[in-house]
């Protein structure tokens, strides 16, 4: 016992341990900062709570067992004092942290899109260009990116240590993360959420390269079609479009231009129209069904895969992208 | 009848404290008992709202006509069940056991009432699982419907089920003369809880069968 | 009273212990002093059986490639390891054996409010328990002591029917202690035993119990929940059809958040009593730290969404319980304060159970402190299900709840055995417990910072060294737990007689006789001074 | 402190009354659309109904304020249970 402890403090005198994991986001700094701020309020907290404990041990230590000192009831200043300094230090760590809590949830409108699909136990990623990875992702330095992410199975969590952030990955909801990287190097890449038997070997790579690397890396890695030809593909294999055609005689509503859109159901009420709700109209279409049409439409479950429905959606969004740029 | 060696517990100075303790702890009870049933409340309510149109429509599928003959059984039953207290406040050991049968028999009726429906549901396959089929819009959250249909009252009648088996208990009591109009507690703790398994129903009633409006 | 008042520090003729004898004076026994030690036994059982899995699994972590057990297996560990030290023996420790013997004694009842079914809370634990063992022994569960949904509810093979059964079952026994004790201290004080001159330990005790009865019923509708979508395929948290896997969480933290603080609050009770007689001192603010148990124990009920923020709740719902998480900050540094300002100007003594109180002071202020990573919104996104996590928890739960736990036994081991325990051995193990902790799960919060995830069985070999030092410590920290477990039981027979009073503590528990008698006071004992009053000034308009 | 009140049985009645009349206004409203408002009648009748049973056939009119405190903390914590999950539903719905 003594020697394992031996060998661990000679082990860390030797390697120079960190204690700070990298730091390759734009928000990790940040984060960082935070994080020294609330470490420094705990060890001048931790270190006057114990030297009070040990001075007023050794300081009033009994010197004769009958003596019985003077009550002191209390006091309300004190009570008020140590009430109100906690309350305030913990304010500013509620504001400091909602702000940049803000930040990591919020994605810039102009990020690079990729999603993301995790099962039991691999990630599996797609690029906008068509490059599939696996338990690996590589991105440029500079420029935002935007992960949208499912599950197939059990709840997992997209963990990116060097970039300070994580995200659950739910099946059947899809959730954000985004990121801009600072720095070249390779990071882990961690599931966070316990997944199952091998949920610690459902880790992987982020690769981040600069920007000349990083067009290298695209052109050199098999591409194939891209996100929106697949997802065109897919759309034309299932017939989506002998329904969804625009055309006043058409059984569904046309596709062109709604992502971001406001739409009424037969119910009356109004959804817009994002990631979820396409992924919903696929799996269920009968559950929310745009005013003015049938309930016709069969169901999709178990036809088109996590990853097909997100290349359908990629293509979904490149018809909004074509009408958007049509016009002047 | 009863003296105070045989109904007052050693750990008790007296039998008001008894009584007090008794009656403060079915209360306690009944709180913990509010949460139980709150989780699958809190559940339903989230759900009821995300997927209105598919619980219309499995709401739909409940017999309103059963639903609300046994609401007024259960009111009913409650009804008999004050009285039975009463019977016992006032030393009418006879007016009791009638109004603990009363009880009883009302609260088989509903048991009964509700096997009736639930054996409907199973031939319209309308229990969860792999068997279930309905042709609606959404037959996929319509069965959530019926899932919380099924958790929740099926919880109500085990709690319904051990009403009654309690008031067999304290009919049986009452039989050999245990109580009198200075020691009755039992009957009026039982009491208590048969109302809050009314009250739970009172709550069931239109949240599951009242989804949307019948016109 | 007896007619010869017993010699100087010899047992009393009769007492609860030796009342009666054989198996079925105890199985049968509605003393709440044996049907503490029944609980004793049990959690002492489940302890072990549950340090067995902690060594396990830092026998694992030794080496970065999962090279001891399978990954099956290993998560099996963990899980087990969480869900018997959580639910069969940090719950019920303080309330279930101190609690047990002690609240009655502290308000000068003869017993509790409900004694059988104080009993029937110790069948129902048996019974959970015996499920629990039963899923252990047929292969074991998988899901993490959390239980999250759809894992457990369609994916995972394991027995999790079978604990699921033992932790919904457990729940009852929980919440008939919770019960028994908010009717006892309404109903059963002793006469002049208004509330504000009740031992904090009661205070403490009573937020308890209302967190029982008011959380677990929420979290055994969640685990029934579960338990029925495994056994009918219903889809109520599983989106595949159509339900909500988050609302489980929901469900699931309502009460295993508050959970933590019925873990915590009783220890508190225990560190105040303790604080003050090894002090000699009234509690410093005493009616502050009575009234932060309760705000603790209400608040504490606001704050369960700060396990989600990042599990897709929505990023105001994350706002809110953030702040909500800060306010419950609060009531836990007035305590930690007024401890410490108590022993300003006592009579410090350095008695075992004071040594393991000064202990909890500082952990649970660094388990506190670290808290507030985890209840910063932007901090606890890179943390949350970290050894970050890990190391805070069990700050709290072993530096704090445990340590309190240990100290309360020393406490009142007199009271509960008659005997003395040898207080060097005794002083002995409090040190090499604080030492063992701390090079535990200090560098737990490095490895935690440096992004290493939960419930890994294989890590990156960079986190070696941080877990090498864990596992030393765990070994230390294992020696520390055993050297009591040994001279508890040696002194049950050969430790010297105690006496009513060993530490002339103040308190109606230290008026009756060690061990006490069945119905604990001859005459019900008539209270005329706050707690606390070890000044001999106050002593004077006592009767 | 034992003073047990004994309600009459027309009183026990009356109730019995009340509760059969909100049973038959229950169906009845749910008959008559609304909209978002159904829910809101539907409930608020049964709350009515359930403080019938609770102040009369449960005594708490003339119980224990001890009783009363343990009621209503039921009330609240339920209402904590639900209000707090819906911060998280509700806010994923505007989102």
């Amino acid at each position: 016992m003594a020697t394992l402890v031996h060998l661990a403090f000679l082990a860390v005198l030797q390697q120079g341990l960190p204690i700070v994991p990298e730091r390759a986001s734009s928000v990790a700094k940040q984060i960082d900062y935070l994080y020294y701020f609330l470490t420094g309020v705990t060890l001048f907290f931790s270190a006057l709570i114990f030297s009070l404990v040990f001075y007023f041990a050794v300081r009033y230590r009994q010197r004769h067992p009958d003596e019985r000192p003077q009550p002191i009831h209390g006091s309300l200043g004190l009570e008020l004092l140590w009430s109100a300094i906690p309350l305030g230090l913990t304010m500013v760590m509620f504001f400091w942290g909602a702000h940049l809590f803000y930040i990591v949830r919020t994605p810039p409108s102009d990020a690079t899109q990729l999603y993301v699909v995790g099962k039991q136990w691999m990630w599996k990623i797609q690029h906008p260009e068509g490059q599939r990875e696996i338990n690996a992702l590589h991105v440029p330095v500079g420029r935002p990116v935007k992960l949208t992410m499912t599950s197939e199975d059990v709840i997992h969590s997209f963990y990116i240590p060097a970039f300070r952030i994580k995200m659950d990955v739910l099946p059947g909801r899809y959730t954000e993360l985004w990121f801009t990287a600072t720095k070249a190097g390779t990071y882990h890449l961690f599931c966070a959420e316990y997944c199952g038997a091998k949920h610690s070997g459902m880790t992987g790579w982020v690769t981040v390269l600069e920007p000349a690397d990083y067009e290298a890396w695209l052109s050199g890695a098999p591409a194939g079609e891209s996100l929106e030809q697949a997802g065109a593909r897919l759309f034309r294999q299932h017939n989506c479009h002998t329904c969804h055609e625009a055309g006043p005689t058409s059984r569904g509503p046309s596709l062109q231009e709604i992502l971001g859109k406001q739409v009424r159901l037969a119910s009356g009420e109004t959804v817009v129209v994002d990631e979820g709700y396409l992924r919903e109209s696929i799996l269920q279409p009968n559950a929310k069904v745009v005013a003015g049409y049938e309930s016709v439409m069969p169901t999709y479950q178990g036809q088109i895969s996590e990853e097909g429905i997100l290349q359908l959606i990629a293509y979904l969004k490149s018809l909004t992208r074509a009408e958007r740029k049509a016009q002047p | 009848m009863s003296d105070q060696a045989t109904t007052l517990a050693p750990q008790f100075d007296d039998l008001a404290q008894q009584k007090e303790s008794a009656i403060f702890g079915m209360w306690v009870f009944l709180v913990t008992e509010v949460m139980f049933f709150g989780g699958m409340f809190a559940g339903y309510t989230v759900y009821r709202y995300r997927f209105h149109e598919a619980f219309t429509a499995g709401s739909d599928h409940l017999n309103l006509l059963l639903g609300g003959v046994n609401t007024a059984v259960l009111i009913l039953s409650s009804f008999t069940m004050a009285m039975a207290v009463h019977s016992a406040q006032l030393n009418r050991r006879r007016a009791l056991i009638v109004f603990l049968v009363l009880t009883m028999l009302l609260g088989s009726t509903f048991l009964g009432i509700k096997v009736v429906e639930y054996s409907h549901k199973f031939h319209e396959r309308l229990v969860p699982g792999p068997a279930f089929h309905f042709d609606g819009a959404d037959p996929q959250h319509t069965q959530l419907f019926f899932s919380f249909y099924f958790a929740m009252t099926g919880f109500h009648a085990l709690h319904m089920v051990i009403g009654v088996a309690l008031l067999a208990i304290m009919t049986g009591f009452a039989w050999r003369g245990r109580f009198s109009a200075e020691y009755y507690n039992p009957i009026e703790v039982s009491g208590l809880y048969w109302h809050f398994v009314d009250i739970v129903w009172i709550f069931l009633f239109p949240l599951l069968y009242l989804v949307g409006h019948h016109g | 009273m007896n007619a010869a008042p017993p010699a100087a520090n010899a047992l009393p003729k009769v007492h609860y212990l030796n009342v009666d004898y054989g198996i079925r004076s105890w199985l049968f026994t509605i003393d709440h002093k044996r049907i503490a030690l029944l609980y004793l036994g049990s959690i002492t059982l489940f302890f072990v059986l549950g340090g067995l899995f902690a060594t396990a699994i830092r026998l694992e972590l030794l080496t970065p490639a999962g090279d001891l057990f399978e990954s099956e297996t290993y998560n099996k560990m963990f899980t087990m390891h969480g869900v018997v030290m959580i639910f069969f023996f940090l719950i019920p420790s303080i309330p279930a054996t101190l609690g047990n013997f002690l609240v009655p004694m502290m308000i000068g009842a003869r017993d509790l409010a409900f004694p059988r079914i104080n009993l029937l809370s110790w069948y129902i634990y048996t019974l959970g328990g015996l499920f629990t063992l039963f899923a252990i022994l047929s292969g074991g569960v998988d899901t993490g002591w959390t239980f999250y949904t759809p894992y457990s509810s369609t994916y995972s093979n394991t027995n999790v029917m079978a604990t699921a059964v033992g932790v919904f079952i457990l729940g009852f026994s929980s919440i008939l202690t919770g019960f028994n004790f908010i009717i006892t201290i309404h109903k059963m004080r002793a006469p002049g035993l208004t509330w504000f001159r009740l031992p904090l330990f009661i205070w403490a005790h009573y937020a308890t119990s209302v967190i029982m009865i008011l959380g677990t019923p929420v979290v055994a509708i969640a685990i029934a929940l579960v338990g029925l979508e495994r056994l009918f395929h219903i889809g109520i948290f599983n989106p595949a059809l159509g339900g909500d896997p988050v609302l489980f969480q929901h469900l699931f933290w309502f009460y295993s958040h508050p959970a933590v603080y019925i873990m915590i609050l009783p220890s508190m009770g225990v560190i105040s009593e303790i604080v003050c007689c090894f002090s000699r001192k009234k509690i410093f603010g005493y009616s502050f730290v009575a009234f932060s148990s309760i705000a603790i124990a209400l608040l504490g009920f606001l704050v369960w969404g700060h396990h989600m923020f990042v599990s897709s709740q929505s990023m105001y719902a994350g706002m809110v319980f953030s702040i909500l998480s800060f306010l419950v900050a609060i009531p836990s540094a007035v305590k930690v304060f007024n401890w410490t300002a108590t022993m300003y100007k006592g009579s410090v003594m350095y008695n075992a159970p004071m040594l393991y109180a000064m202990g909890f002071i500082g952990l649970f202020t660094m388990g506190g402190l670290t808290g507030l990573f985890l209840s910063t919104l932007a901090t606890d996104v890179h943390l949350h299900d970290t050894y970050f996590v890990v190391a805070h928890f069990h700050y709290i739960m072993v530096g704090g709840a445990l340590m309190g736990y240990l100290g309360g036994i020393h406490f009142w081991w007199p009271k509960i055995s008659g005997r003395l325990y040898p207080e060097a051995w005794a002083r002995f193990s409090a040190l090499i417990i604080f030492v063992g902790f701390n090079l535990t799960f200090f560098p737990q919060f490095i490895l935690g910072y440096l992004g290493m995830p939960r419930r890994y069985h294989a890590y990156p070999e960079e986190f070696q060294v941080l877990n090498v030092m864990s596992t030393a410590g765990a070994s230390i920290l294992a020696v520390g737990y055993a050297i009591p477990l040994i001279y508890l039981f040696w002194s049950l027979r050969y430790g010297p007689a105690a006496g009513p009073n060993p530490w002339q503590a103040k308190g109606l528990e230290w008026q009756a006789s060690s061990p006490p008698p069945t119905h604990n006071f001859p005459e019900t004992p008539v209270v005329t001074e706050e707690a606390y009053e070890y000044y001999p000034g106050a002593e004077a308009d006592r009767v | 402190m034992s003073h047990d009140h004994i309600v009459s049985p027309k009183l026990y009645l009356g109730v019995l009354a009340i509760l059969l009349v909100g049973t038959a206004l229950t169906v009845a409203a749910a008959r008559v659309d609304l909209g978002g408002l159904n829910i809101v009648v539907a409930m608020s009748i049964a709350v009515v109904k359930a403080s019938f049973v609770v102040l009369y056939f449960m005594h708490l009119k003339y119980s224990h304020r001890l009783n009363w405190v343990f009621g209503a903390a039921a009330m609240l914590w339920l209402a904590l249970l639900i209000g707090l999950t819906w911060t998280d539903v509700a806010a994923r719905l505007i989102e």
